[in-house]
């Protein structure tokens, strides 16, 4: 039996107010267990933490109920009080009775009864308390972030920076993702090369960075602090780490009529190839899906030019097990398919482009060199139509598009639209709005400036359909200010596509057990104030692959990841939540039922031996909770038929009893 | 004797139950015969083979003992008991009146159990001659007579009549009241009865099923014989067995705490149970077959040790029929005893 | 009426034990009245021939006696299954109960079991012979001198009734031909009751649940319950009794014994054919298998190894619980 | 105003439109094919409903003017309908006149080569009660 | 209207991370509820045992509530999935056995619907009143 003392708080006249708080603490002076029962103005204060502490001392206090506000208010107060005074800190119960009785019941005598009945509950629970100590494990003090766009260059370079080794898988030949795709950026219009090339130079000279390229994550086992990751390296056909980058190989394959996805299709590449100039690493890639000698075995052109011999067509793919502390996630995004979207014509006329495509046309280092020229026939646009929220904003019925704004295209359309108008005077840009949205530093003063310094045509009113006739293309829309129709011959229209999360995020976020919202954008652990965590410990996330971000603000986030995972690494030990599941191995059937439900994989199954009543061994599966990885939840304990699992904290007869009390 | 028209039957239940709870053999919807309170509406079976035994009339499967209640640090102690009523049981099988003398000699030997003592007071049997035994029936084995049953009242049921004999003054008050329905009469039918039920239960299947291999001071015997394995082996352990059986009387005494305050109340027990005197240190009994050997050893060994040589078994046949595997005292007795049967 | 004679099975376990592909035999052993069968480990051929039995009576399922004898038993057990019970035997295995190693499992064809119940309820007490003819039984009596003649299928089991399923998902031997998965009416019951008033439903249950004596035969020959340590055996689960002490333990104990089998119970019927009581327990399973049947699209427990049972699984377009009674009212 | 507040919850309830769902884009307007010939557009058809301001709509030409052709449907990103909502302005006209204007007699004499088959047989059911 | 003697006893398990936090916003608001409801806080929907429901009906209470996070909310990703499907079969086989299927309810709540947590438990209340004493699943034991 517990020795327990009760602390009924008067929270002012929050409590006191409606609940006669003497009669509560004296009405649960006669519980069982219960040795002493007071109430005081104000239990969390000083003075009345101290009241709990003396109270411990004089009364040999084995249990404390607090009759106060919400758990989720001061719970952890009450239990380094309770820590303070010498006891187990999880032999505190808190009687929730100002949010969920005093504030919501008028009158007194209601709210005294509901008091004492949920102060009795306490009191049933704490009786059945047992003290808990929480688990500690080991730190691996190495991170994987996977992805190397922005988002994963920043996190690992801060990560780097804090003396913890990094490890970056990219799927891409290179690292660099998006923002080496992009010209200009906003709203400053740097050069996107100009600054992100620097940082990829960084990333490869580092010497805390290991950059895997061209790989992905196969496999993910283990828990916070220490993961077990399987890596996929790809065949690459090329020796990394003798291949000097010089390009040679690449200018005599005969192979070049391969559409360069660099340039999103624009132009071809050839079948070995370096994706653009600043790849971080250097290194030739060969498409095994174009190369005729790894088709067909005839060529062989590259191996021989090759001076360094880095050429090897018998490369297998490669698998790289390595343990992390933690998982950052930053698969980024990608614009969605315009497959679905006829009205605008997309499939049928070259001259309908996506904004990335864009990018690529007035990138220096793109196909045309930076000349803005129609994909069909070379010529300059003379007027060019930039529709925005193309497949944002829908309905979710519409199975067209996404339900979410896709946050970026209202600045990077002006960002076009203003560039255009720039080095091109004479060409008349329209931009079909629905609503603007630049929230963000300096972004409206720079929408404001496409409009008044540059003449950007801004038309309110979406683009009802795009017919591509003779050379030109008839946009039809409707401009709701003035209320007419407008039919406009373009030279150019660009679609601001919406942006999804990468396809490989879906069985990536599988493997890690993190969860996902119904867009595939990874959740996080609040939307408020743990917003760069999963809530599967030990995953963080940066940048798009948790919702759509343009640069400023997924490099900010790149950093809080970062800030998080070297919180994180700097620990050598990780203390857990001792309120996880345990199995009783002596009732345990190893029936798998609740590995089933464990949304976390904390449960395991292990053969072992028993000692039997009649002297002999029985090997029995029974389950096993790793008390590092298990959050908490308690699912497992109802899948289980024997009753063998249950969850310390809650557990099922701490859960009865409460009921037991509420019921009497 | 004294007999009355069957035609009179549901007079005479009228009759008793104006001063007496009633239970009689009825036909549950399955088409067996359960005991029921007699009312208005409610037949006699033809079958004097209940599913659960009369046993429960006198050793409920639970009921409350007493109560505790708590108020602030005080503990109140409240028998609950309430004055037991007539009743009388009708139709009881000889095999299940013989099973009554089984827990008297537990039940009623020093110290006495006022609980069952009371009831047992109160309750007249009335046993009927059982005319119409079930393949599974071996009460001859026990030295049991089906032809003229003990009991308060011995009754036997011909076509259209039914006869009445007194053995107790218990009995004689009983047939007193029913005198109304009721006319002297000489045995010649009854002793014909008689002469039909012993012809039948030469017919029967274990009518050559014998004791004499055991009795009182063979534990050592049977202890370890290794055929306990393997008869046990088929055994699940649900306890059907025992809470059929009429003779079977282990309880168990347990708390209930109602939330106002906490009911003692004691329920059948069976050594089919791994729970089953389960001690500080654990169990004595560790597996099926431990427990499986206890259940005949005390039927056939322990029990007539410490009776006089009387077996805690009657052949009523329930276990034959209710075993889910048809795992049976039969079966173990020729097992064990190696009785040619 | 067995397609299958039993001195085919016995040839058949004779010569597995002779050439040591087994050590043992589970098979059902010859009782006092031909009916009533034991299960039984037969290890020697003597023993087979003088008394392993296969009749119209054979309905234990052996599925869960693999359970405690792989576990004593050194060596390689056969076992007869029929198709019924091939289906706990892959649910058992699922959950990891027994070695699969241990075991050699004969499937053999089965035409239905009797019940003993409906059988005397037309020959009458005093069984003392059951003898095959045809379609039909011959049962002689004490009472009789002819043996009455009753029809096989007019005293099939419930389960055998509406059985579900004639064909066997799990043997390294099959003997006689392989069956089909039937379109039973084993739901029609179930609907009848759901199509009563609340009211209806309550008295029918509480009529059948009343008659519980809580002796767990049910429990016991479940070869879904196989826990270590049963909540309502274990005293520290808060559910623990031995009595059926009012009408609401009985209800507690039959609603969580079935909520603790759904989705693994496989609807072999022993529930039902072992209750002294007679009670109909297995319409609660089956309530549970029809409501996930509707609910989460077909399953069945144990037609494949390792599948996933429906209540450790789910979607996230799963029904609300409101919604289960919404639909069922449009439907009435 | 009372008046209008019945006829636009009826408007919504027979067209099965959320007009709150509009997101005013006005893409049903951009891709309307009798734009011009309207004195209001579709997408203020959709705007006025939800307004309540109905009695205009009623008397607008424009009524009659969308040809069904459903393209604003087909296009609306956030699946308004607004073609839903004018054939429910067009029945609410239709209510307010009350008599029988079509008979499946007349059918065949209007059946024209150039007239969408849709708009024939949503007018029969429109126009015979 | 008809004038109730009968005070329900209402227990809901509320889910820590939403349900109970709404009940704690519906504190917050000052949003009056019966105080017939009593909260037992549990980590996760999916921490509720269909025996804690029954146990609830056996200890005398007149209807059961089981709140947590809408789907796809769940702390725990997909604790409240589980919930759904076993109480869809709990509630349902109550059902079957002819309990009164508005005595059970299972309602996702979120930690900002403060509003929807008193709503739900005056209407669960209500309900419950109007059907009087859980005579069906009662201890006769438990009652006074």
């Amino acid at each position: 039996m517990q020795r327990v003392g009760v602390f009924v708080c008067w929270c002012g006249s929050n409590i006191a107010g409606t609940v006669d708080v003497e009669a509560v603490s004296e009405a649960l002076k006669n519980e069982p267990g219960v040795v002493f029962s007071t109430n005081y103005q104000y239990m969390c204060s000083q003075a009345g933490q101290d009241m709990i502490k003396e109270a411990v001392k004089e009364h040999n206090l084995t249990g404390i109920v607090v009759c106060s506000c919400s758990p989720r208010m001061h719970e952890a107060t009450f239990r380094k009080t309770a820590a303070a005074a010498g006891l187990n800190p999880y032999m505190v119960e808190i009687a929730n009775i100002r949010e969920q009785c005093s504030w919501v019941h008028k009158d007194i005598p209601t709210g005294t009864e509901k008091a004492i009945i949920l102060g009795k509950a306490a009191v049933a629970k704490v009786n059945l308390n047992t003290p808990l100590t929480p688990g500690e494990s080991p730190v691996t003090k190495r991170a994987l972030v996977i992805g190397g766009g922005i988002a994963g260059i920043q996190t690992a370079l801060d990560i780097a920076d804090a003396g913890f080794p990094v490890d970056i898988v990219e799927k891409k030949p290179t690292i660099g993702g998006k923002m080496a795709q992009l010209d200009k950026t906003f709203p400053t219009l740097d050069c996107a090369a100009c600054i992100l090339t620097p940082k990829m130079v960084d990333v490869a000279q580092n010497e805390n960075i290991r950059i895997f390229s061209y790989s992905e994550v196969s496999e993910i086992k283990g828990f916070v602090g220490n993961f077990d990751v399987t890596i996929k390296k790809n065949a690459r056909f090329v020796k990394e780490d003798i291949c000097t980058g010089c390009g040679a190989c690449v200018e005599k394959c005969p192979m070049k009529r391969v559409p360069n996805e660099f340039n999103l299709g624009m132009d071809n590449r050839s079948a070995i190839y370096i994706p653009f100039a600043q790849a971080v690493p250097k290194v030739a890639t060969i498409d095994p899906n174009s190369c005729n000698m790894l088709k067909n075995g005839k060529c062989g052109l590259c191996a021989k030019v090759c001076a360094a011999g880095a050429i090897d067509y018998t490369q297998k793919d490669e698998y790289i097990n390595e343990k992390y502390g933690a998982i950052v996630v930053a698969t980024g995004f990608n614009p969605i398919s315009m497959d679905k979207f006829d009205e605008f014509s997309y499939n049928q006329s070259k001259d309908v482009i996506t904004s990335l495509e864009f990018e690529r046309l007035t990138n220096a280092a793109g196909p045309t060199a930076g000349h803005l020229e129609r994909p069909s026939d070379g010529k300059s646009p003379k007027t060019i139509v930039f529709v925005q929220c193309v497949g944002s904003r829908c309905d979710a019925c519409a199975e067209k598009g996404k339900e979410y704004c896709s946050k970026i295209c209202c600045m990077y359309t002006a960002k076009h639209a203003m560039l255009v108008r720039d080095k091109y005077p004479d060409t008349e840009v329209y931009v079909f709005y629905i609503d603007v949205r630049t929230p963000g530093k300096n972004f409206d003063e720079f929408y404001r400036r496409a409009v008044e310094e540059y003449g950007v045509k801004y038309v309110k009113g979406m683009v009802g359909k795009v017919t591509p006739e003779g050379d030109k293309l008839k946009v039809q829309a409707s401009d709701l200010i003035e209320g007419k129709q407008l039919h406009i011959d373009a030279d150019l229209v660009v679609l601001a596509a919406a942006i999804e999360p990468d396809k490989s995020a879906r069985p990536l976020a599988t493997m890690l057990t993190a969860s996902m919202d119904t867009n595939d954008f990874f959740t996080e652990a609040h939307p408020k104030l743990r917003p760069v965590e999963s809530p599967t410990a030990g995953v963080f996330l940066s940048g798009a692959c948790q919702g759509p971000k343009d640069i400023p603000e997924t490099v900010s986030q790149a950093g809080a990841a970062a800030s998080k995972v070297i919180g994180l690494l700097a620990k050598d030990k990780l203390t857990g939540n001792p309120c996880v599941a345990h199995s009783n191995e002596l009732m345990c059937n190893g029936c798998s039922s609740c590995e089933r439900v464990c949304p976390y994989g904390a449960i395991t199954y292990e053969d072992k031996e028993f000692r039997m009543p009649d002297r002999t061994t029985k090997i029995r599966r029974v389950a096993k909770v790793n008390p590092a990885v298990c959050q908490g939840c308690g699912a497992c304990t109802v899948a289980c038929p024997s009753g063998a699992m249950d969850l310390n904290g809650f557990a099922s007869n701490q859960i009865m009893a409460e009921v037991d009390a509420i019921c009497k | 004797m004294l007999k009355c028209s069957l035609d009179k039957i549901n007079s005479v239940f009228e009759e008793i139950a104006k001063t007496a709870k009633l239970y009689i053999p009825a036909d549950d919807k399955d088409g067996s015969a359960v005991y029921k309170q007699w009312e208005n509406g409610i037949e006699w079976s033809s079958s004097l083979n209940t599913v659960r035994s009369p046993k429960d009339f006198f050793l409920p499967q639970m009921e409350n003992l007493m109560e505790f209640k708590t108020e602030g640090k005080n503990i109140e102690v409240i028998d609950n008991r309430c004055e037991t009523e007539d009743f009388v049981i009708f139709g009881v099988r000889a095999c299940d009146v013989k099973s009554f003398e089984v827990l008297d000699r537990v039940f009623l030997s020093e110290p006495v159990d006022s609980y069952y003592a009371s009831r047992r007071e109160k309750g007249v049997i009335v046993s009927t001659a059982c005319s119409k035994p079930s393949e599974t029936c071996f009460c001859k084995t026990f030295g049991i007579s089906p032809e003229e049953p003990e009991g308060d009242v011995t009754t036997w049921k011909t076509e259209d009549e039914i006869f009445f004999k007194a053995n107790t003054s218990k009995g004689e008050a009983l047939l007193e009241k029913l005198s109304a329905y009721t006319e002297e009469c000489d045995e010649t039918v009854v002793t014909e009865q008689k002469e039909k039920i012993s012809a039948i239960m030469a017919k029967l299947p274990l009518k050559d099923l014998k004791t004499d291999a055991f009795g009182g001071g063979k534990t050592e015997e049977f202890f370890n014989n290794p055929v306990w394995e393997e008869l046990s082996g088929s055994c699940l352990g649900c306890g059907t067995c025992t809470f059929v059986c009429p003779t079977c009387q282990c309880y168990d005494i347990k708390d209930f705490n109602t939330g106002k305050g906490v009911i003692r109340f004691r329920c059948w027990d069976s050594c089919m149970y791994s729970e089953f005197t389960k001690m500080a240190h654990g169990n004595n009994r560790i597996t099926q077959k431990e427990r499986f050997r206890q259940r005949f050893m005390h039927k056939l060994v322990y029990y007539p040790e410490n009776n006089d040589g009387m077996f805690s078994c009657v052949g009523c046949g329930r276990c034959l029929s209710k075993c889910p595997i048809s795992m049976n005292i039969v079966k173990v007795m020729k097992k064990i005893g190696d009785v040619d049967a | 009426m067995q397609k299958i004679t039993q001195n085919q099975l016995i040839e058949k376990a004779a010569s597995l034990l002779s050439d040591g592909t087994v050590n043992a035999v589970l098979g059902w052993s010859r009782g006092e009245f031909g009916y009533d069968v034991t299960p039984k480990m037969f290890k020697t051929e003597e023993d087979l021939k003088e008394n392993f039995v296969w009749n119209d009576f054979c309905g234990v399922n052996f599925s869960k006696y693999l359970v405690s004898k792989t576990d004593r038993f050194d060596g390689k057990i056969l076992v007869f299954l029929k198709p019924c019970d091939t289906y706990s035997f892959n649910q058992l295995l699922t959950e990891h109960r027994f070695e699969r190693e241990k075991v050699y499992a004969v499937g053999i064809p089965c035409e239905g079991m009797v019940d003993v119940i409906k059988l005397k309820a037309v020959t009458g007490e005093g069984i003392s012979e059951i003898k095959e003819d045809g379609e039909n039984l011959l049962v002689t009596t004490i009472y009789e001198d002819a043996p009455v003649k009753v029809a096989f299928k007019d005293v099939l089991l419930e389960r055998c009734i509406n059985c579900k399923s004639k064909k066997h998902v799990a043997y390294d031997e099959l003997m006689g031909d392989e069956g089909e998965v039937i379109e039973s009416k084993r739901f029609d019951e179930v609907a009848k009751i759901e199509a009563m008033t609340p009211d209806e439903r309550f008295a029918f249950w509480q009529n059948e649940l009343s008659r519980c004596i809580r002796c767990n035969a049910c429990r016991d020959a479940c070869p879904a319950c196989t826990c270590e340590k049963c909540v309502f055996d274990n005293p520290q689960s808060g559910v623990e009794n031995k009595a059926p002490a009012n009408s609401f333990e009985e209800k507690m104990f039959h609603i969580i014994r079935a909520y603790h089998v759904a989705g693994r119970c496989t609807d072999c019927g022993e529930c039902s054919r072992v209750c002294p009581q007679n009670i109909p327990l297995h319409l609660l399973n089956r309530k549970f298998i029809k409501d996930i049947n509707e609910f989460y699209g077909e399953y069945q427990a144990g037609a494949e190894v390792g599948s996933r049972a429906p209540l450790v699984d789910y979607t996230t377009e799963d029904l609300e619980p409101g919604e289960v009674f919404d639909r069922r009212d449009i439907d009435a | 105003m009372e008046n209008n507040k019945y006829l636009r919850e009826e408007i919504i309830r027979e067209s099965g439109v959320n007009p709150k769902k509009c997101m005013k884009c006005g893409k049903c307007s951009a891709t309307c094919p009798a734009y011009d010939e309207m004195e209001y557009h579709p997408h203020q058809f959709v705007s006025m409903v939800e307004s309540g301001d109905i009695m205009p709509l009623l008397n607008s030409e424009s009524l009659y003017k969308c040809l069904s052709c459903f393209a604003c449907i087909e296009r609306c990103p956030r699946g308004v309908e607004p073609a839903k909502l004018v054939e429910a302005v067009r029945l609410s006209a239709i209510r307010k006149q009350g008599e029988n204007r079509m008979t499946a007699n007349d059918v065949p004499a209007l059946l024209d080569e150039e007239i969408p088959q849709q708009l024939l047989v949503s007018a029969f059911r429109k126009y015979s009660k | 209207m008809q004038v109730n003697e009968h005070k329900p006893l209402i227990v809901a398990f509320c889910c820590n991370w939403c349900s109970y936090a709404g009940a704690d916003l519906a504190g917050n608001n000052r949003l009056n509820y019966p105080a017939d409801v009593k909260i037992i806080r549990v980590p996760c929907s999916c921490r509720v045992n269909p025996m804690f429901v029954l146990r609830a009906f056996q200890r005398g209470a007149d209807g059961v509530i089981i709140c947590g996070c809408h789907p796809g909310d769940c702390h725990y990703t997909s604790g409240n999935y589980y919930t759904r499907r076993r109480m869809a079969a709990l509630f349902s086989m109550l059902d079957f056995l002819g309990i009164e299927r508005e005595r059970t309810r299972l309602e996702w709540v979120s930690a900002a619907e403060g509003a929807k947590f008193a709503a739900t438990m005056n209407d669960f209340v209500e309900k419950v009143t109007a059907l009087g004493e859980n005579k069906r699943l009662e201890d006769l034991r438990c009652k006074r």
